[in-house]
Parts: C-alpha cells; structure tokens; sequence
C-alpha cells in the first residue's frame, strides 16, 4: 500500500506541471515526454554510472527534463490551444518512436532497469528503500506543491496566467508572450520530470510507455479530477485515480479502462470542478450554514 | 534508389495516403464545426472495421455472394455514424459545448477508453480478419511486384471520390453550406439563424460515419485486433493539426505527404517509418504555425 | 528639435484600397492632441501603426528621433509608448487592482518567484493610481464585472501604470453614457496631467474635443486636412461642412 | 521484560515449525497474463487452459491436500499497476506466483520476485538474458527460452531447405524481435556463413499493415522470409503477403506460427516451415494418443471452441512444475506439508511432464524442452494448414550451456553441427 501512495505522490506532483500549464488556458497532451526524460536520464546515468548515488541520479533527471523543457518550449511556446496541444504529443510521440526503435540503446519496448542506488551512499535494502522513497516524494510533494502556488502568485506566475486572457495587452506592457509562457513552460516540465524520476526509482524499471500518448492524456484526466488549476488538487487526483486504477484493474480484469472512463465523464459532466471544486462548495456550503446558523 | 523502387514507394504512399485520408477527413470535419477534437475517433474507426467484418462474415455465411461484401461497408460505415455517433453527440457532447476546451477534449477521451473495453467485450481479443472484398478484386503486376487492386486502385479512387463529393457536399448543398457557416463562425452563423445544434448532429453523424467508413475499407487490408484505434488517432491528429482549421482539400494534402514520407521512409531508413508522420506536423507547423491551410485568426482590438 | 512622435509619409492600406497616404504628424512632449475625422478613415489603424501592430506599406514612424517602424508592439511600448484601445484590453480574470500590479511588474521587471504580487511595493503606488481615476471601490472587483466606463478608466490606467512618455487613446469615451462623458475626461486629464504624459486621442464627440484637446487635427479624405487650436478648427466652415456637420 | 519475555517464546517454538507446518487452507498462486492488448491473444486461451487445469487438480485432491486457487493478473494494465498488483498478492499471502508472458515483464519480476522472497515460474517469457545476466534462488522457467528456440529453427530450415542463398527477416520491433534475430542470424552465420542477409526490416509492434515491406520484398525475391512475429501481427503479414503471391516466391520460417493455424486458415499454403516454441502442437505425434492429452485436448476445446496454442502448453508445463515440486518436497519432508525453502529445495533437477514431453530444470533453473517444427500442409479434414515431416528435436543438446551467454555460444558451432543432433521425425 505504502508504494501506491508513492507512485501517486510522484505522479501528483507530474500532473502539478499540467495544472500549472492549465493556468495559461493551456493544455499540453505530450508532457509524458518530461515524465519520461527524467526517468530514463536516471536509467542511463545509472547505466552509465552503476554506483551513482541517489541524488545524482535523481538530479541528473531532473536536469535533462528540464533543458529538454527549455529546448521544446523554445519551439512550442509559439503555439496556443489545438496547435500547442499537438505539437506537444508529435515531440512525446517522436520520444516514444525513438525509445521503442533504437533498441540496442534504450532496451526498446522492455525499457531499462533502474537498480536501486545508495541513498547518500549509504546501501539500503528494499524495505528501507521503499520507505526512504515514500517521505522523499512526500516531501518534494509538499515543497514543489507550495513552490508553485507562490510560483503562480508571484508576478511572474500572474503574468503567465494572463495569457489565457489577453495576449494582446501582455504585449502592450511590453512582454514577450512567449518568454512569459516559457517561464510556466519550463517549471511545468521540470515538476513532470520530478514525477519521472521518482516513479522510475521507485518502479525500477522504466519502459517506453512513460512517453506513450495515452498516459499524457492520463495526466490531464488527473489534473482536471483534481481540479483545473489547483495545485493540492493535482495530489489528491492523482492518489484517487491510482487507488481506482489498481483497484479497477484487480477486481474488474479486463474492462478497468471502462471503468475509468465512466469515472471521468461522471467527474467532467457533474463535477466540472474537480475534487478542489467539490471541497470548495463544501467549504462554503460549510460557511454559509454557520453564517445562517449564527 | 532507382526509379523501380522509387515508383514503388510512390504506389504504396498513395495506397496508404488514401486510407489515412478517409479517416482523417472525418475527424476534420468535426473539429472545423465543433471545435472538439474527437479522441474517440480512433474508436469509431476500429468499430467500423469490426462491424464489416462482422457483417460480411454473416453475409457470406448465409450463402449471399462475395461481391456483398463491399454493401456490408456501407452498411456498417452509415451504422457507426447514426447509431453511435448519434447519441454521442446528443447525449454527451452536447452538454459540454459552452465548458472549456480541456473538458471537451477530456470527454472525447472518455468515451474514448470506454468504446475500446466495448469493442473488447463484444469482438474479444482474438484477431479477426476478413479480406473477402480483397481478395475479389485480385492482384496487379507493376515491375515485379504484385498490387492488390483494392489497395492500390480501388482506396484512392474512394478518397478521391470522397474529396470532392464532400467539397461539393460543402459547397453546393444546403446542408453542406450551413457546416461551413458554422465552420467558418459560429456566432455568425447562430445570428442568422442556423441551428446549431442541428449542424453539430448533423456533422458529428458525418464524422462518426466517415471513421466508420475508414475502418470498413480497412478491414479487408489487416487484422482487426484491439489497439488499431489508438494508433490511428494519434495519425489523424498529425493530420488535422497539419492541414489547419476543418480544412479537407489539407487534410487531402497532409494525408498524401504522410503516406508517401512512411512509405519512402521504408525504402530508405525503415527505423524511422514511426517517425515520419510526427516529423512532418512538426515541421510544416514550423513554417505555417496555423498549418499548411489554416488562416491566422486575427484578433481585432 | 526632436518631436516626441513623428510620422513621415505613412500609407495606410486595407487590402488593395488605399485608406489614406502621405500621413505626416508631429507630436510634442505637454501638448494633447485630438484627432477627428469620419469613421472608416483609417484612424484606429494609424494609432496600430504607431505601436506597431501593423506594419504601414510605405513610410516611416520615430518615437524621439529614432525609426521605430519595423518594431514590435512590445519593443515600442518599452521605449515608453503606451496604449488605451476603444475595446478594453484587461485581463478578465484578474480584479482591477492585480490589473495595474502585472503592469507594474512588466514595467519593473519583477523577477521575484516566491514574493506574491499584491504584496510588491508597487502596490501602494497602483491604488493611489487607482484612487486618481476613482476606482478605489472596485480595486478587488474582477474586471469583466464593472460597467463599460470603469472598464474604460482601468485600461487607461493600465496603459499609465507603465508610466509612458506617450499615451495613444482610442475614443477614450465611447461607451460611457453622456452624462458621464465630462466627468471621466475630468478624471482623465488631471491623472495625465499628475503622470505629465502627453496624449493623443481620437474622439468624436466635438465638446470632449473643444474642452480637453490643447490641439486638434483632422483626418479626412485619406488625409490631414487641418491642424490647430481647436478654436480655430471646430469653426473652420470646410470642417464644419466635411466633419461636423450642420449644428441644427 | 515482556520483550524479552516474547523473544524467547518465539524461539522455543522455531524448531518445532519445520515439522508441522501448518497445511494452509488454500494454495493461493497469482498468475500474470495478458487479459488487454494484443498479446491477449495468447493470454486468454493461457488463462482458460489454467483454470481447466486447477478444476483437475482439485477434482482429485489438489496438491497434497491443498485446494489450488488461482489469481489473475492482466499484464496488459501496464508495468505499474503490474508490479504494484504482483505485490499486493504477495503480500496478502501468495505462496508462488507464475509470472508473466512478456519478457520485459519478466525482466521487472525477476528481482522483483527476489526481493519479495516469493517462487516465480516464468511461464512463457522467452528472453535467454535473465538467466544469462543473473543468477535467482526464487525463479524458476518451466520452458525454452529464445536461444533454443532460434537453433531448433535454423537446424530444421538446414536440414529441410539446405541450398538457400538469399534470406530476409520481418520482425516485430521491440525487445523479441530483436534478440531472437540476433540469435537466429548468429547461428546461420555460422552453420552456412555463405547465406546473404538482403533485407532486414523491424516493422513497429502491432502494425495494422505491411503493404510496403511486402513490395519490397517482392523486389528483392530473397529465397527464405523469417518472422518471429506472432498474434495480429503475424496474421496480417502471412494474409497480406499470400494475398500478394509472396508465399509462392518465398519460403516463410515461421518459429511462432502454430499459435495462429487455426486463424490463419487457408492463408497460410503448404510448404512453409512452422515452430511453436517447444514441443507443443495440438496433433502432437508422441502425445496425441495419451488418454490426459486427449481429455484436456476435448475439455479446452469445449469451453475455447479453438485448438491449444503453445500457450496453453506453457500453461501446463508452468502448473506441472509447480505440483511436481511440492508433492517432490511434501515426500521428503515425511509426506508433511513442507516450507517454501523445502520446496524450492525441490525445484533442484526437477523432472516434470506438462502436454509435452518431459521437462527438466537445469541447475540455473532453465527449462530443458523439447522442440517441435513441421511443414505446413493444406488439404487436410480441417479447414486450416497441419504439419506434415514434423521433427522433435531433444532440448539439452540445444540449450546454450550454463554460464555462455547464447548469442556469443550459438557463433563458435560448426557447420556439420546441425547432423549431430538427435531427432525424432514423423511424417504427420
């Protein structure tokens, strides 16, 4: 139970790139690709350097999510609704097409192994591990949570958000859409990257199917399950969505696809709010009564 | 690469460039009038095929000739679109026109992944192939290499036919004008009078039906297994974000640039067969961001 | 001497009809001038070509001496040109005081990732900003639920925050009731006054014109007919009959 | 003090567990199969065929005593939810699990397995590097892997069609397609250096068409075609190329092909070389006969309405070993229900017999199987192509020798090799 949490945690901070991205009215269905980036920079670099340490590997992946970030957002950061949105999965479909293809490097389709490092070179057997991976995303959840929420209140964040409302007048304050839009666009890679990598230390194993199209569209499900734009609701979709996930494919075999999909559209047509949506009213439901009440 | 293999490559794009001409053509339809990108698409296009096959089988087995089997394509194309795409749009899409683009998008790959368990449940997983149709119309020799005629002859002919049928459609019918009103500005149009949601039933059938048909005319060419709809959906959005906005004479263009950079890739580099489709969106949104025919939507301030 | 804006044989064309040629204008820093002239003329379209939206097919725009025309609406507007629309350009989703702080941040370059925008030290300046152009009670309204005039005001004010040399307004007053017309100039002139920004307007409305404009041109027939003191103008019989038309 | 007052307690009673093991209720073992995708097609006749199997064993008694009950896993979820769901159950109580189809699966529950200390029996993944790049005391393989397979292959196509020049390969992209090219173009290089490679194309998994490597083909007229692939894949490739008059130019060698006859029908015509990983076919000449074979044959074939694919036979051999080596471990444990370790003590040189012949583990705790390939041949009373001049060749002297690594084995054979080997051949 405690990796389930683990894989939702690092996949909830994954889809918090996403929710950012939703802020500038954005929607990437490609950001597998940092997801994918980070995990298999971790693979090689354990391949390349069997006894790496944790944090180099967990740093390294970090790093090549997030220059690749920088590389394709120079390119995408152009683009907006349909365009951007495609663009984005031709670049996590070409990742996808050369990760399966070039098998004599990347292991094709069976991925690669990710041994387990030294945690600060210190060797650890899997119980350990596994608890030592549970508070390391539990605590990049929490900082990288509350980095973006003042990320996307900062002046910075506040102009990224004005892309989704008036490009025009962004221009006529004298900036550059796109150097504001790369600012979200690079920060939204690095989080998914951090999702990679701690997914792929915790799996071990890391496969193609981290940049297949279908589990961007996966993270978009969360994100909008968690709420459109909120950053906390990213976590608890994501820790939903895996529990109804693994629980939907142990007990209804063969159709959990199903199940998720009338799960989402139950979310989409009377919960367009998410989760954060859901608690909201809650909340004020909650402050009216004591209003009234009072 | 001397002109054999060249000439070759070039039967083998074409027939290839048909099949994903059909298909897309449908998705840019909805996507011009709607403005949703129908995940589901790739759904309806296997059903079609599993549908076809389903029929002919059935057809053939009660003793009807073999020449049915292309009726039974119609049949199932006509049915994907009113008896599935129908109630989708009726039901589903039409409660979500007014939320925001990710939720539309988000509902299509909804049904999306709940029509791939469908398919599964109904035709299970074991492969099924049918090439009757296929097979009727025999094989053509060109330089040593035997053709199927249905592919190399018979697919184009029906992509062509359909292109312009469907700019005539378009251009020259009521119904067909009103689409590309509605196409070209929905507030406009409601202004004057189009019903909306009569045009989106309308095109959404269209689509529903066109994917079917893609699927029926590809069901004699291949073996119809779970997971040929994920495959081509993600071809056709290459397509529709690389011909433009509803744009089907791009859509045309786009699926022949396709066809023929997979098939040329083959003969040249087959590593990359996988990779030409998404080579090329990114390159010609590179030069035309709003693709090869897509009109910058000017903002007016 | 240098003007602050000047523009040198302009040619302004939509598609293959020629909506105006040889536009030539000088602007001078402290004088406001008001630009008048029939709809369609070309108007708005000349104040796009000056910030850089639209490229003219001939001619040439400077903004203190320099040419300014190949370059775009972001550059010019660092260089402190400023721009109100007769459409407000306002970030819907942001309330009116957060508005003027992403101005205030564009205009400083604030880099800060962490220090949230509405507890930056602009703060203080943009609700005394907002104060001048007495919108301090919607200061926490979102944007696209204030009424046309306040909408107005608050584009205005975004275009000031940048604290412009040059501000381009495009009919400031049209969608404010008449009765508030007066009164929104009032607060206009004194804030552009306070901010010593110098302004050109387009404006219809001859009263606004008479009473706010320290000069006037006007834009007829694919050119500038005339220009002055709006005393000397709004009498001339030829703008009268062209422009004004009969006051009944 | 209560502590220690535990402790001791909890030694005292240590010993005693090893005689009376407490014989649990159920045996419960997890079994990973692909329910979804394209693999199901091996994965669903695989999961009937181990249900009609527990229904047998637990009709007489189960495994000492011990009902069996079975678990599935769909394999087809995706590695994560996978692995996540082959640890919750172990962790609600397991005793073995019998994992997976997909050799990158195996790759991930390998040590996987290690770690959870549970016995793994790789069913019928085919990739020779697991034990070839680890050695494991929790997993077992009831079956060949991917270097026996090729050799059995390459010395049936030599000893059938032994003057070919030109050969070209079509597999599938991904990690079986590659490694078994490897191994199968290694070994040809060395028994018959003289062959040429004119084509090598890797068409993507699951690819709905092959239109395009077929008229390459027909331009390159190689004498042989080889194609690993299997499922839809195969199906599409064998259609379409006999549809386009490939299949009269060319001699197909089909390593897989005996799971898709049925299916294939008329499409696949007489003449082409046909494997089936192992000695398993449903006519199979030494087994047909056999009273548990045709029972089970009849029993499948009732619930499926299809033939047993080489699946279902791995399926056996996977369930065979596992009874075999608890009642090995039960007898010498005094006929008590014995520890996993006994039981994994068992699995040492232990001799099992699934639908096919024989199997033995090998201390590596490789399978030693048997393999079978024959001649297609139309005409027959059933709709779809048998096999005619079937051949069984012994698994030992095919299996790449413990500690080589198989492709770099299969290089140093001599050309006369291939004569030394002991086989059976039949003519239907």
């Amino acid at each position: 139970m405690q990796v389930l949490l683990t894989l939702a945690l690092a996949k909830g901070i994954a889809v918090m790139g996403i929710t950012v991205l939703l802020r500038s009215g954005q929607v990437s269905f490609g950001h597998a690709l940092f997801f994918a980036i980070a995990a298999y920079g971790g693979a090689f670099t354990l391949m390349l350097m069997p006894g790496a340490d944790l944090i180099v590997v967990f740093l390294l992946g970090l790093i090549a999510a997030t220059l690749s970030g920088v590389l394709v957002g120079l390119f995408v950061a152009r683009y907006r609704f349909i365009f951007f949105a495609m663009l984005n999965l031709a670049f996590s479909m070409i990742f996808w097409s050369i990760l399966e293809k070039f098998y004599h490097y990347t292991g094709g389709a069976d991925g690669m192994r990710l041994p387990r490092p030294t945690v600060l070179w210190i060797e650890m057997e899997r119980g350990t591990y596994e608890l030592f991976m549970f508070y390391l995303s539990l605590a990049m959840a929490v900082g990288l949570g509350w980095f973006s929420m003042r990320w996307l209140e900062s002046p910075t964040g506040q102009l990224f958000r004005t892309i989704k409302t008036n490009e025009t007048r962004l221009q006529y304050l004298g900036m550059s859409p796109q150097r504001v839009m790369m600012n979200g666009y690079v920060l939204s890679a690095m989080l998914c990257g951090t999702g990679g990598i701690l997914m792929g230390l915790v799996q071990g194993v890391v496969t193609p199917e981290y940049a297949y199209w279908i589990r961007s569209g996966e993270m978009v499900f969360i994100a909008v399950l968690g709420g459109a734009g909120s950053v906390p609701g990213a976590l608890v979709g994501a820790a939903i969505y895996e529990i109804v996930r693994t629980y939907a494919s142990a007990f209804a075999g063969d159709v959990w696809q199903m199940v998720l999909g009338i799960f989402l559209l139950i979310i989409i047509l009377f919960a367009p709010g998410g989760i954060a949506g859901i608690y909201n009213t809650l909340m004020d439901r909650i402050a009216g009564t004591k209003e009234r009440g009072e | 690469m001397n002109l054999t293999l060249f000439l070759l490559a070039l039967f083998d794009g074409i027939a290839y460039a048909a099949l994903v001409f059909i298909v897309a053509v449908g998705l840019t339809l909805i996507f011009g009038v709607m403005r949703i990108l129908n995940v589901a698409h790739g759904s309806l296009y296997a059903m079609g095929a599993y549908l076809t096959a389903s029929l002919t089988t059935f057809v053939l087995a009660a003793g009807l000739p073999p020449i049915f089997a292309f009726p039974c394509m119609l049949v199932s194309a006509i049915l994907i679109g009113v008896v599935l795409g129908g109630p989708l749009e009726w039901l589903l899409l039409r409660r979500i026109y007014h939320k925001p683009e990710v939720l539309q998008l988000l509902v299509t790959f909804a049904i999306f992944m709940i029509l791939e368990d469908v398919q599964r449940l109904i035709w299970g997983t074991q492969p099924i192939f049918q090439s009757t149709a296929l097979q009727l119309m025999g094989n053509v020799r060109a330089f040593s290499v035997n053709y199927t005629v249905y592919q190399l002859i018979l697919l184009p002919i029906v992509a062509i036919t359909l292109l312009i049928g469907l700019r005539f459609f378009l251009r020259r019918t009521v119904a067909g004008k009103l689409i590309l009103a509605t196409t070209e500005d929905r507030e406009a149009a409601q202004a004057i009078g189009i019903d909306a949601d009569k045009v989106f039933l309308l095109t959404f059938i269209v689509g529903a039906g066109l994917a079917g048909l893609g699927g029926a005319l590809a069901s004699p060419t291949t073996s119809i297994l779970p997971g040929i709809g994920a495959d081509m959906i993600v071809l056709s959005f290459a397509v529709v974000a690389t011909a433009g906005l509803g744009q089907i004479e791009g859509a045309a263009l786009t699926a022949l640039l396709i066809g023929l950079g997979r098939s040329f890739a083959v003969y040249v580099w087959p590593e990359t067969q996988v990779l030409v489709p998404y080579l090329i969106m990114v390159a010609v949104l590179l030069v035309r961001p709003e693709g090869l025919f897509g009109s910058p939507a000017a903002r007016k301030i | 001497m240098t003007h602050l804006l000047e523009t040198k044989g302009l040619e302004i064309r939509f598609g293959g009809v020629v909506a105006a040629d040889n536009i030539s204008l000088q602007i001078d820093a402290g004088k406001n001038l008001a630009i008048i002239g029939p709809n369609g003329a070309g108007k708005t379209t000349f104040l796009n070509i000056c910030t850089g939206w639209l490229k003219p097919s001939k001619g040439k725009v400077y903004f203190e001496g320099r040419d300014v025309t190949p370059l775009s609406p972001r550059q010019i507007t660092r260089r402190g040109v400023a721009r109100a629309f007769q459409i407000p350009q306002l970030f819907t989703e942001h309330t009116a005081l957060e508005n003027l702080l992403i101005a205030a941040a564009a205009r400083d370059q604030l880099r800060n990732p962490i220090r949230a925008l509405k507890d930056t030290r602009q703060r203080a300046e943009m609700m005394n900003l907002l104060d001048m152009i007495n919108c301090t009670d919607v200061a926490h309204r979102q944007v696209d639920e204030l009424s046309e005039g306040q909408r107005k005001l608050i584009d205005i004010a975004v275009a000031l925050a940048l604290k412009p040399k040059l501000l381009l307004m495009d009919e400031p007053t049209s969608g404010v009731a008449s009765s508030e017309k007066f009164g929104v100039m009032e607060i206009l002139v004194r804030a552009l006054a306070e901010a010593e920004v110098t302004a050109v307007f387009v404006e219809h409305d001859m009263g606004i014109v008479e009473k706010y404009a320290d000069e006037v041109a006007v834009w007829n027939m694919g050119k500038i007919e005339m220009r002055g003191s709006p005393a000397e103008v709004l009498e001339h019989p030829d703008v009268i009959r062209d422009v004004i038309g009969e006051v009944v | 003090m209560k502590k220690l007052l535990m402790a001791t307690a909890a030694c005292a009673l240590l010993p005693l567990a090893a005689f009376a093991q407490d014989k649990p209720e159920k045996l419960q073992v997890g079994v990973t199969t692909f329910l979804t995708g394209p693999a199901s097609v091996f994965g669903v006749p695989a999961k009937d065929a181990a249900e009609i199997m527990a229904e047998d064993i637990n009709a007489n008694g189960g495994i000492q005593g011990v009902p069996l009950e079975l678990t599935f896993v769909d394999e087809g979820a995706g590695t994560e939810t996978l692995t996540t769901e082959y640890r919750r159950l172990v962790e609600n109580g397991a005793h073995a699990m019998l994992a997976a189809i997909s050799s990158g699966n195996c790759k991930t529950i390998a040590p996987l397995a290690e770690d959870l200390e549970v016995i793994n029996i790789m069913w019928d993944c085919g990739t020779q590097k697991i034990f070839e790049e680890g050695d494991y005391n929790y997993v077992f393989r009831s079956q060949a892997h991917a270097g026996t397979e090729m050799l059995a292959t390459v010395a049936y196509l030599l000893k059938t069609n032994p003057d070919f020049e030109t050969i070209a390969v079509v597999n599938q992209d991904y990690a079986w397609g590659r490694d078994s090219w490897d191994i199968f173009s290694a070994a040809l290089k060395a028994l018959k250096p003289e062959v040429e490679v004119v084509g090598e194309f890797f068409p993507k998994f699951g690819s709905p068409d092959f239109s395009t490597e077929i008229s390459r083909l027909q331009a390159l007229q190689p004498d042989v075609i080889l194609s690993t692939s299997w499922g839809g894949d195969l199906d599409t490739f064998v259609q379409q190329a006999s549809q386009r008059g490939l299949t009269n130019t060319s001699m197909f060698v089909l390593p897989l092909a005996e799971s898709s006859l049925e299916r294939l029908g008329s499409a696949l015509p007489s003449g082409h070389i046909v494997g089936a990983r192992g000695d398993h076919y449903w006519n199979h000449p030494e087994r047909r006969d056999d009273e548990d074979f045709k029972s089970f044959m009849a029993k499948f074939e009732e619930k499926t309405g299809a033939k047993a694919i080489y699946p279902v036979f791995h399926m056996s051999q996977g369930l065979a070993a596992l009874e075999a080596a608890y009642d090995k471990a039960a007898e010498a444990n005094g006929g008590n229900w014995p520890s996993e370790d006994q039981v994994i003590e068992a699995f040492e040189g232990l001799e099992f017999q699934g639908l096919g012949r024989p199997v033995s583990l090998r201390e590596d705790h490789q399978g030693i199987e048997a393999q079978l390939l024959g001649m297609s041949v139309q005409g027959g009373e059933h709709p779809f192509a048998t096999l005619e001049n079937i051949m069984i060749f012994d698994g030992a002297e095919l299996t790449t020798p413990v500690g080589e690594e198989s492709v770099a084995w299969v290089g140093t054979l001599e050309p006369g090799w291939v004569d030394s080997l002991t086989v059976e051949t039949y003519a239907k």
